[in-house]
């Protein structure tokens, strides 16, 4: 087949780009070389539209072992341990099969972790669907619920925290978030080069078929039509067993007693084959030759092209001393599973591969790698639509507070998520301290005092009207929900999910997130290590909400103590940390009482929010805290009933509230001012945590007691505790089956 | 007294299991891969939970024909101690050394939740250091834990004192929504005839710490422990009881 | 009278079966090495009340293609019978 | 040239079947009131290499009874043809 510049075209390459293939080979490409472009010169290999912007975040710090750049993020924890830590996309396979699309998503991330040595030990997700009321939204609920828990439960990797949240933005093109955070010996971390000539290359895991080869470019491509059934790209089925035997059995190869037969390994992930050949090689500026005849595969009548491309899960790429061979096979049997020898590590800067005798790729590393496309796109503010800002004075203020508060707990983005994570393994691994239900996650570090402590946050309609303000919301916002865990926020990851980087107004969101990344990154000290970035989301044109989601880990010295957000105990003094402001833009009341979507967003000020940290992080230390929880969405009312109503075991807890303020009564319960925390003590620690406040200059107020049966705030809101749980805990299975009003 | 902790291939919870009865009981244990063929010197094996060969086909239908099972079998009819849990219990009802099956649950989901069983009785291997109708915390996690078995052998575990664990809610009450599976007889646990093999839904050794999950789960492995040290023979023959 | 209909649900060609792969190697444990493929699905058993043999075909055809088989991944094909009373 | 194997796996009669149950329920929903039974099996396709026909049907008996099928809880049954090549 000659390949010219349509075949390109069909591949999903410019002309342009198209030329630059050409004139770097001095040639025409062979198909299988043009499938190998192809998709290093993706988005999503090469990031092209992304990479200039990404160089500008700080990635450096005291405990960075690893920054961006190999499959996942390493921070130095002390104690000899790193934790290694990354989060993916799988957003479009999820949409098209739900189940099988988040559950080959977990699959993904856990080999970027335990790629690099680490005992994967956390998963969290963060899942953003279309509106409750679409008629395919329960479907993808319920599918991408039993698909990640299927996975993650399978592998015996406990599934800890997320998020959920459901937007019409997200009708036609779901988000599934998938992050897995591991620990390593900090000095024992693997890194994916492919050193030393004569070095074989080893294939190992599961055999290759024709799964989800090239996606969508290839469907439309005629040379392909004649006999399309068999070409077609089939949907990637995860198969969690046999990733469970290959991490343990990776593991155990990178354990001391086997490490030194191992030189470089890499998970064969997106552009499967290819790309981790390819990236292999380019780390350590070497070659590699693969013969293809030698890969296992699955189907009868795969081509070379078919096997570079496929997308098979449940793979590795390895490379091994010379002579280890026979070993590193023995190993693999041990846990029933293949290894091949399918190539040799050289110096020629190539990829070179056979297919029965006939060389079919002869390809410089280089300008597939480094001298892939680099884009500076064209970014536009788009002009502010009419009537964007809200002005309070036109908002009804509602009769019945008890009744807005009801419907906001039962509100989609507001209830509780125990139907999600009651069908993830929360136990397994047995070091899970607080699982899903509290503001952050925390795991003890296995043979030590400490813990690490885990969150994923993005408001994205925050982001949608500010994507700056509202990407420094969700940093800060995840750095608090650390903090009220007892946890001090070292480290960052993120996926950023966006519409097409061709569009000026979407390259135009992208940057101003990346600059509210940073700003935030630096004002907590936290720099980012690893991440994701996911262009393409839309569908008919029609972008998503920006959606950049932060993962951000935290550190307990002690892990015994970790504060979970729920009242523990009658008489104990409610605190509210932090300054109530009148602001409604952008809140769930807007939103589900009033139906509006506007700004101006809540003011956020970096220093304070840092303060306000310090205070927490300190009171916790001191043993101070019987509880802490930030107040996010839903303002300062839906935080103080989720504080009585949220504990997992034993019946919910009453409070009395008295709020002295002269704001709205509306923006004083429900608006999401920023820089909030409700903490609740023993009444003999409130000196003690007035000086700590003191010393960092935060307000604080005395604004209550736990107590009784019911849920008071002056005369606002009376409502029994019971009740509230009740409406609160089942809303979402009922939402899903069609019957909130039952 | 000497443990065995089996690895099928897929087993998650061997690990947590070996840690409490190591580290925290201070009991011997030995980790036995599935491909082994001898449990010489052992007390009491343990089968893991976990997801044993994916759980695929049925949960247990594969690992119970693992080469150590066999060793399994004949260990059992010794007299000595063999638990299963969760995907262990699956394990030993698809190899027959206990009645019944665990199916899907009643909501077809996975589910994982801290949940109340009731000790039926007290004067076994494996609940002795309760006592009759204390209710204890512990963790399910588990998509086919749903016990079901024919009238005739339901009939016989209850007449056997073969009902070991039933789950109620925290008062010890059995009610429809206590059963997180839709268990018949509200069923989470159930020994041999002879009483020396048991099999649990319910992670106990995932509830034996304060810091993670509670400690209710101790006293089903203290229990062991503490009926060894009542006796050096294999213990079976004293505690058989029902027809 | 009424109709009995049998649902014979199959991973589509080229998908992997990670179920029927593990079962086909646990046979070759168990000692059948002539087996050289499983693949494995759903066999499910309608009753259904007595409708005319035309509806009952494309009625069935539908509950396959809207919920019992996920056509993304699965294929089918079904029997159809009178009850025997 | 070799066999095909189907084995069909069912839910014995009165054990529960919570997921035909479920489906059932969905189905009705979905507006097929006619649906009486909905119960929920496995469907297992074997290809074997080429014996006896009598040796495959002894063996492939013996597959289902130690491996493909719960005697407890589940009854099986099997057809057996030569492969079309
Ligand atoms: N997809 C999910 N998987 C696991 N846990 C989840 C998921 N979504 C939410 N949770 C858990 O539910 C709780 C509430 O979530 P959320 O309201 O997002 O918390 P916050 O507002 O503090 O970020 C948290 O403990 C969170 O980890
Ligand atoms: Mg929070």
């Amino acid at each position: 087949m000659s390949v010219t510049v349509e075949t390109g075209l069909r591949h999903g390459l410019t002309a342009d780009e198209y030329a630059r293939i050409e004139a770097a080979l001095g040639r025409a490409p062979t198909i299988e070389e043009l499938g190998v472009f192809s998709v290093m010169w993706s988005e999503h290999c090469s990031y092209k539209s992304s990479r200039v912007h990404l160089r500008g975040l700080p990635t450096t710090g005291p405990r960075v072992l690893q920054g961006p750049g190999e499959n996942a993020g390493a921070l130095d924890v002390g104690d000899g341990l790193a934790v290694v830590f990354k989060i993916e996309s799988h957003n479009h396979p999820s949409f098209v099969e739900p189940f099988q699309g988040a559950a080959t998503g977990v699959g993904g991330i856990l080999r970027d972790i335990f790629t690099m040595g680490a005992r994967p030990i956390a998963n969290l997700n963060s899942l953003r669907f279309g509106s409750v009321a679409h008629p395919r939204t329960p479907y993808l609920v319920r599918g991408v619920v039993a698909g990640i828990g299927g996975y993650g439960n399978c592998i015996g990797v406990a599934t800890v925290g997320g998020e959920v949240s459901f937007d019409p933005g997200y009708d036609h093109n779901i988000l599934v978030n998938a992050f897995t955070l591991g620990v390593v010996q900090s000095d024992r971390i693997f890194r994916a080069r492919a050193e030393g000539v004569g070095n074989p290359v080893m294939y190992v895991g599961s055999k290759t078929g024709r799964d989800g080869i090239h996606g969508a470019s290839l469907l439309a491509s005629a040379e392909f039509d004649a006999d399309s059934e068999s070409k077609r790209p089939t949907v990637q089925v995860g198969d969690p067993f046999t990733e469970k035997l290959l991490l343990e059995a990776c593991l155990e190869l990178m354990s001391p007693a086997y490490s030194a037969h191992l030189v470089g390994i890499q998970d064969m992930g997106a552009a499967g084959l290819t790309s981790s050949s390819v990236e292999m090689a380019g780390r350590a500026g070497s070659g590699i030759d693969l013969d293809l005849a030698r890969v296992p595969l699955r189907e009868e009548g795969m081509t070379p092209y078919d096997i570079l491309l496929s997308e098979s899960q449940e793979r590795m790429l390895l490379v091994v001393r010379a002579g280890s061979e026979d070993v590193v096979r023995a190993l693999f049997a041990k846990w029933d599973l293949d290894a091949a020898v399918i190539g040799t590590v050289t110096d020629s800067g190539h990829l070179r591969c056979t297919w029965e005798g006939r060389q079919v790729v002869d390809l410089p590393i280089a300008p597939l790698t480094d001298g892939a496309p680099l884009y500076h796109r064209p970014a536009v503010e788009p002009a502010p639509e009419e009537g964007a800002r809200l002005l309070l004075r036109d908002l009804a203020e509602p009769r019945d507070y008890g009744h807005v508060l009801m419907q906001l707990l039962e509100s989609p983005n507001l209830c509780s998520r125990e139907w999600v994570y009651r069908q993830y393994d929360t136990y397994v691994g047995g070091n899970s301290v607080v699982r899903p239900g509290s503001d952050a996650a925390v795991v003890r570090l296995d043979g030590t005092q400490k813990g690490v402590a885990m969150t994923l946050d993005c408001n994205s309609r925050l982001c949608l009207l500010d994507p700056y303000v509202g990407t420094v919301s969700a940093v800060a916002e995840a750095a608090r929900n650390l903090a009220v865990s007892g946890a001090e926020p070292i480290g960052v990851t993120n996926c950023l999910n966006f519409g097409s980087p061709e569009k000026p107004e979407v390259m135009w969101q992208f940057q101003q997130a990346i600059a509210g990344l940073r700003d935030a990154c630096l004002a907590f000290g936290t720099p980012v290590v690893s991440g994701n970035v996911s262009f393409y989301n839309e569908t008919e044109g029609r972008s998503i909400p920006p959606t950049p989601v932060i993962g951000m880990v935290g550190l307990l010295d002690d892990v015994s103590q970790r504060v979970t957000q729920w009242f523990k105990g009658e008489g104990d003094a409610i605190v509210l940390l932090g300054r109530n402001r009148e602001e409604l833009g952008g809140s769930e009341y807007l939103a589900v009482i009033h139906h509006q979507v506007r700004g101006p967003l809540p003011w956020i000020d970096l220093d304070i929010e840092r303060r306000l940290i310090r205070t927490v992080l300190a009171a916790a230390r001191e043993g101070l805290l019987r509880s802490a929880h930030d107040v996010a969405e839903g303002g300062l009312a839906v935080a103080l009933a989720e504080c009585c109503i949220s504990n997992e075991t034993g019946p919910p807890v009453g409070a009395r509230i008295e709020l002295e303020s002269g704001l709205r009564p509306d923006a004083l319960l429900f608006g999401e001012s920023h820089g909030r925390i409700v903490v609740s003590v023993r009444r003999r620690h409130l000196t003690r945590l007035r000086e700590l406040a003191h010393r960092d200059e935060v307000v604080m107020t005395s604004i209550g007691e736990v107590r009784g049966q019911r849920f008071e705030i002056g005369d606002l809101v009376d409502l029994p505790v019971l009740a509230m749980r009740e409406r609160w805990r089942s809303a979402l299975e009922r939402t899903l089956a069609g019957r909130l009003g039952e | 007294m000497k443990w065995g902790v089996i690895t099928f291939p897929g087993s998650l919870d061997d690990v947590q299991a070996a840690h409490v009865l190591e580290d925290l009981l201070g009991e011997s244990v030995v980790r036995l891969w599935h491909k082994d063929t001898a449990l010489d010197g052992l007390d009491c094996v343990v089968l893991p939970g976990g997801f044993s060969y994916g759980d695929y086909l049925r949960c247990g239908a594969m690992a119970r024909f693992s080469p150590i099972m066999r060793a399994v079998g004949e260990f059992a009819a010794a007299g000595r101690v063999v638990i299963g849990i969760c995907n262990g219990f699956q394990i030993l009802c698809e190899a027959g050394l206990l009645p019944g099956a665990l199916i899907r649950n009643r909501g077809l989901a996975f589910l994982c939740q801290s949940v109340h069983v009731r000790v039926e009785d007290a004067d076994t291997l494996f609940t002795n250091r309760c006592r009759r109708g204390d209710v204890l915390e512990i963790p399910v996690k588990h998509g086919e834990g749903c016990y079901v078995a024919d009238e005739e052998t339901l009939h016989t575990l209850d007449a056997g004192r073969q009902i070991v664990l039933r789950y109620t809610d925290g008062e010890g009450r059995v009610t429809p929504e206590a059963n997180p599976n839709g268990s018949l007889a509200a069923i989470a646990g159930i020994r041999s005839a002879s009483g020396n093999v048991f099999g649990m839904m319910p992670h106990p050794e995932h509830a034996c710490e304060r810091l993670v999950g509670g400690e209710d789960g101790r006293k089903i492995f203290l229990s062991v422990i503490a009926a060894a040290g009542a006796t050096a023979e294999p213990v079976a023959a004293k505690v058989v009881s029902g027809p | 009278m009424g109709w009995r209909a049998r649902v014979f649900v199959t991973p589509k060609q080229g998908v992997l079966d990670p179920q029927g792969k593990a079962v086909q190697q646990s046979l070759h444990t168990l000692g059948y090495p002539e087996v050289a493929e499983v693949r494995i699905g759903k066999f499910i058993e309608l009753r259904l009340a007595d409708v005319s043999r035309d509806s009952v075909e494309t009625r069935v055809r539908e509950m396959c293609d809207r919920l019992l088989a996920n056509r993304v991944i699965e294929n089918f094909s079904f029997t159809i019978d009178p009850e025997n009373p």
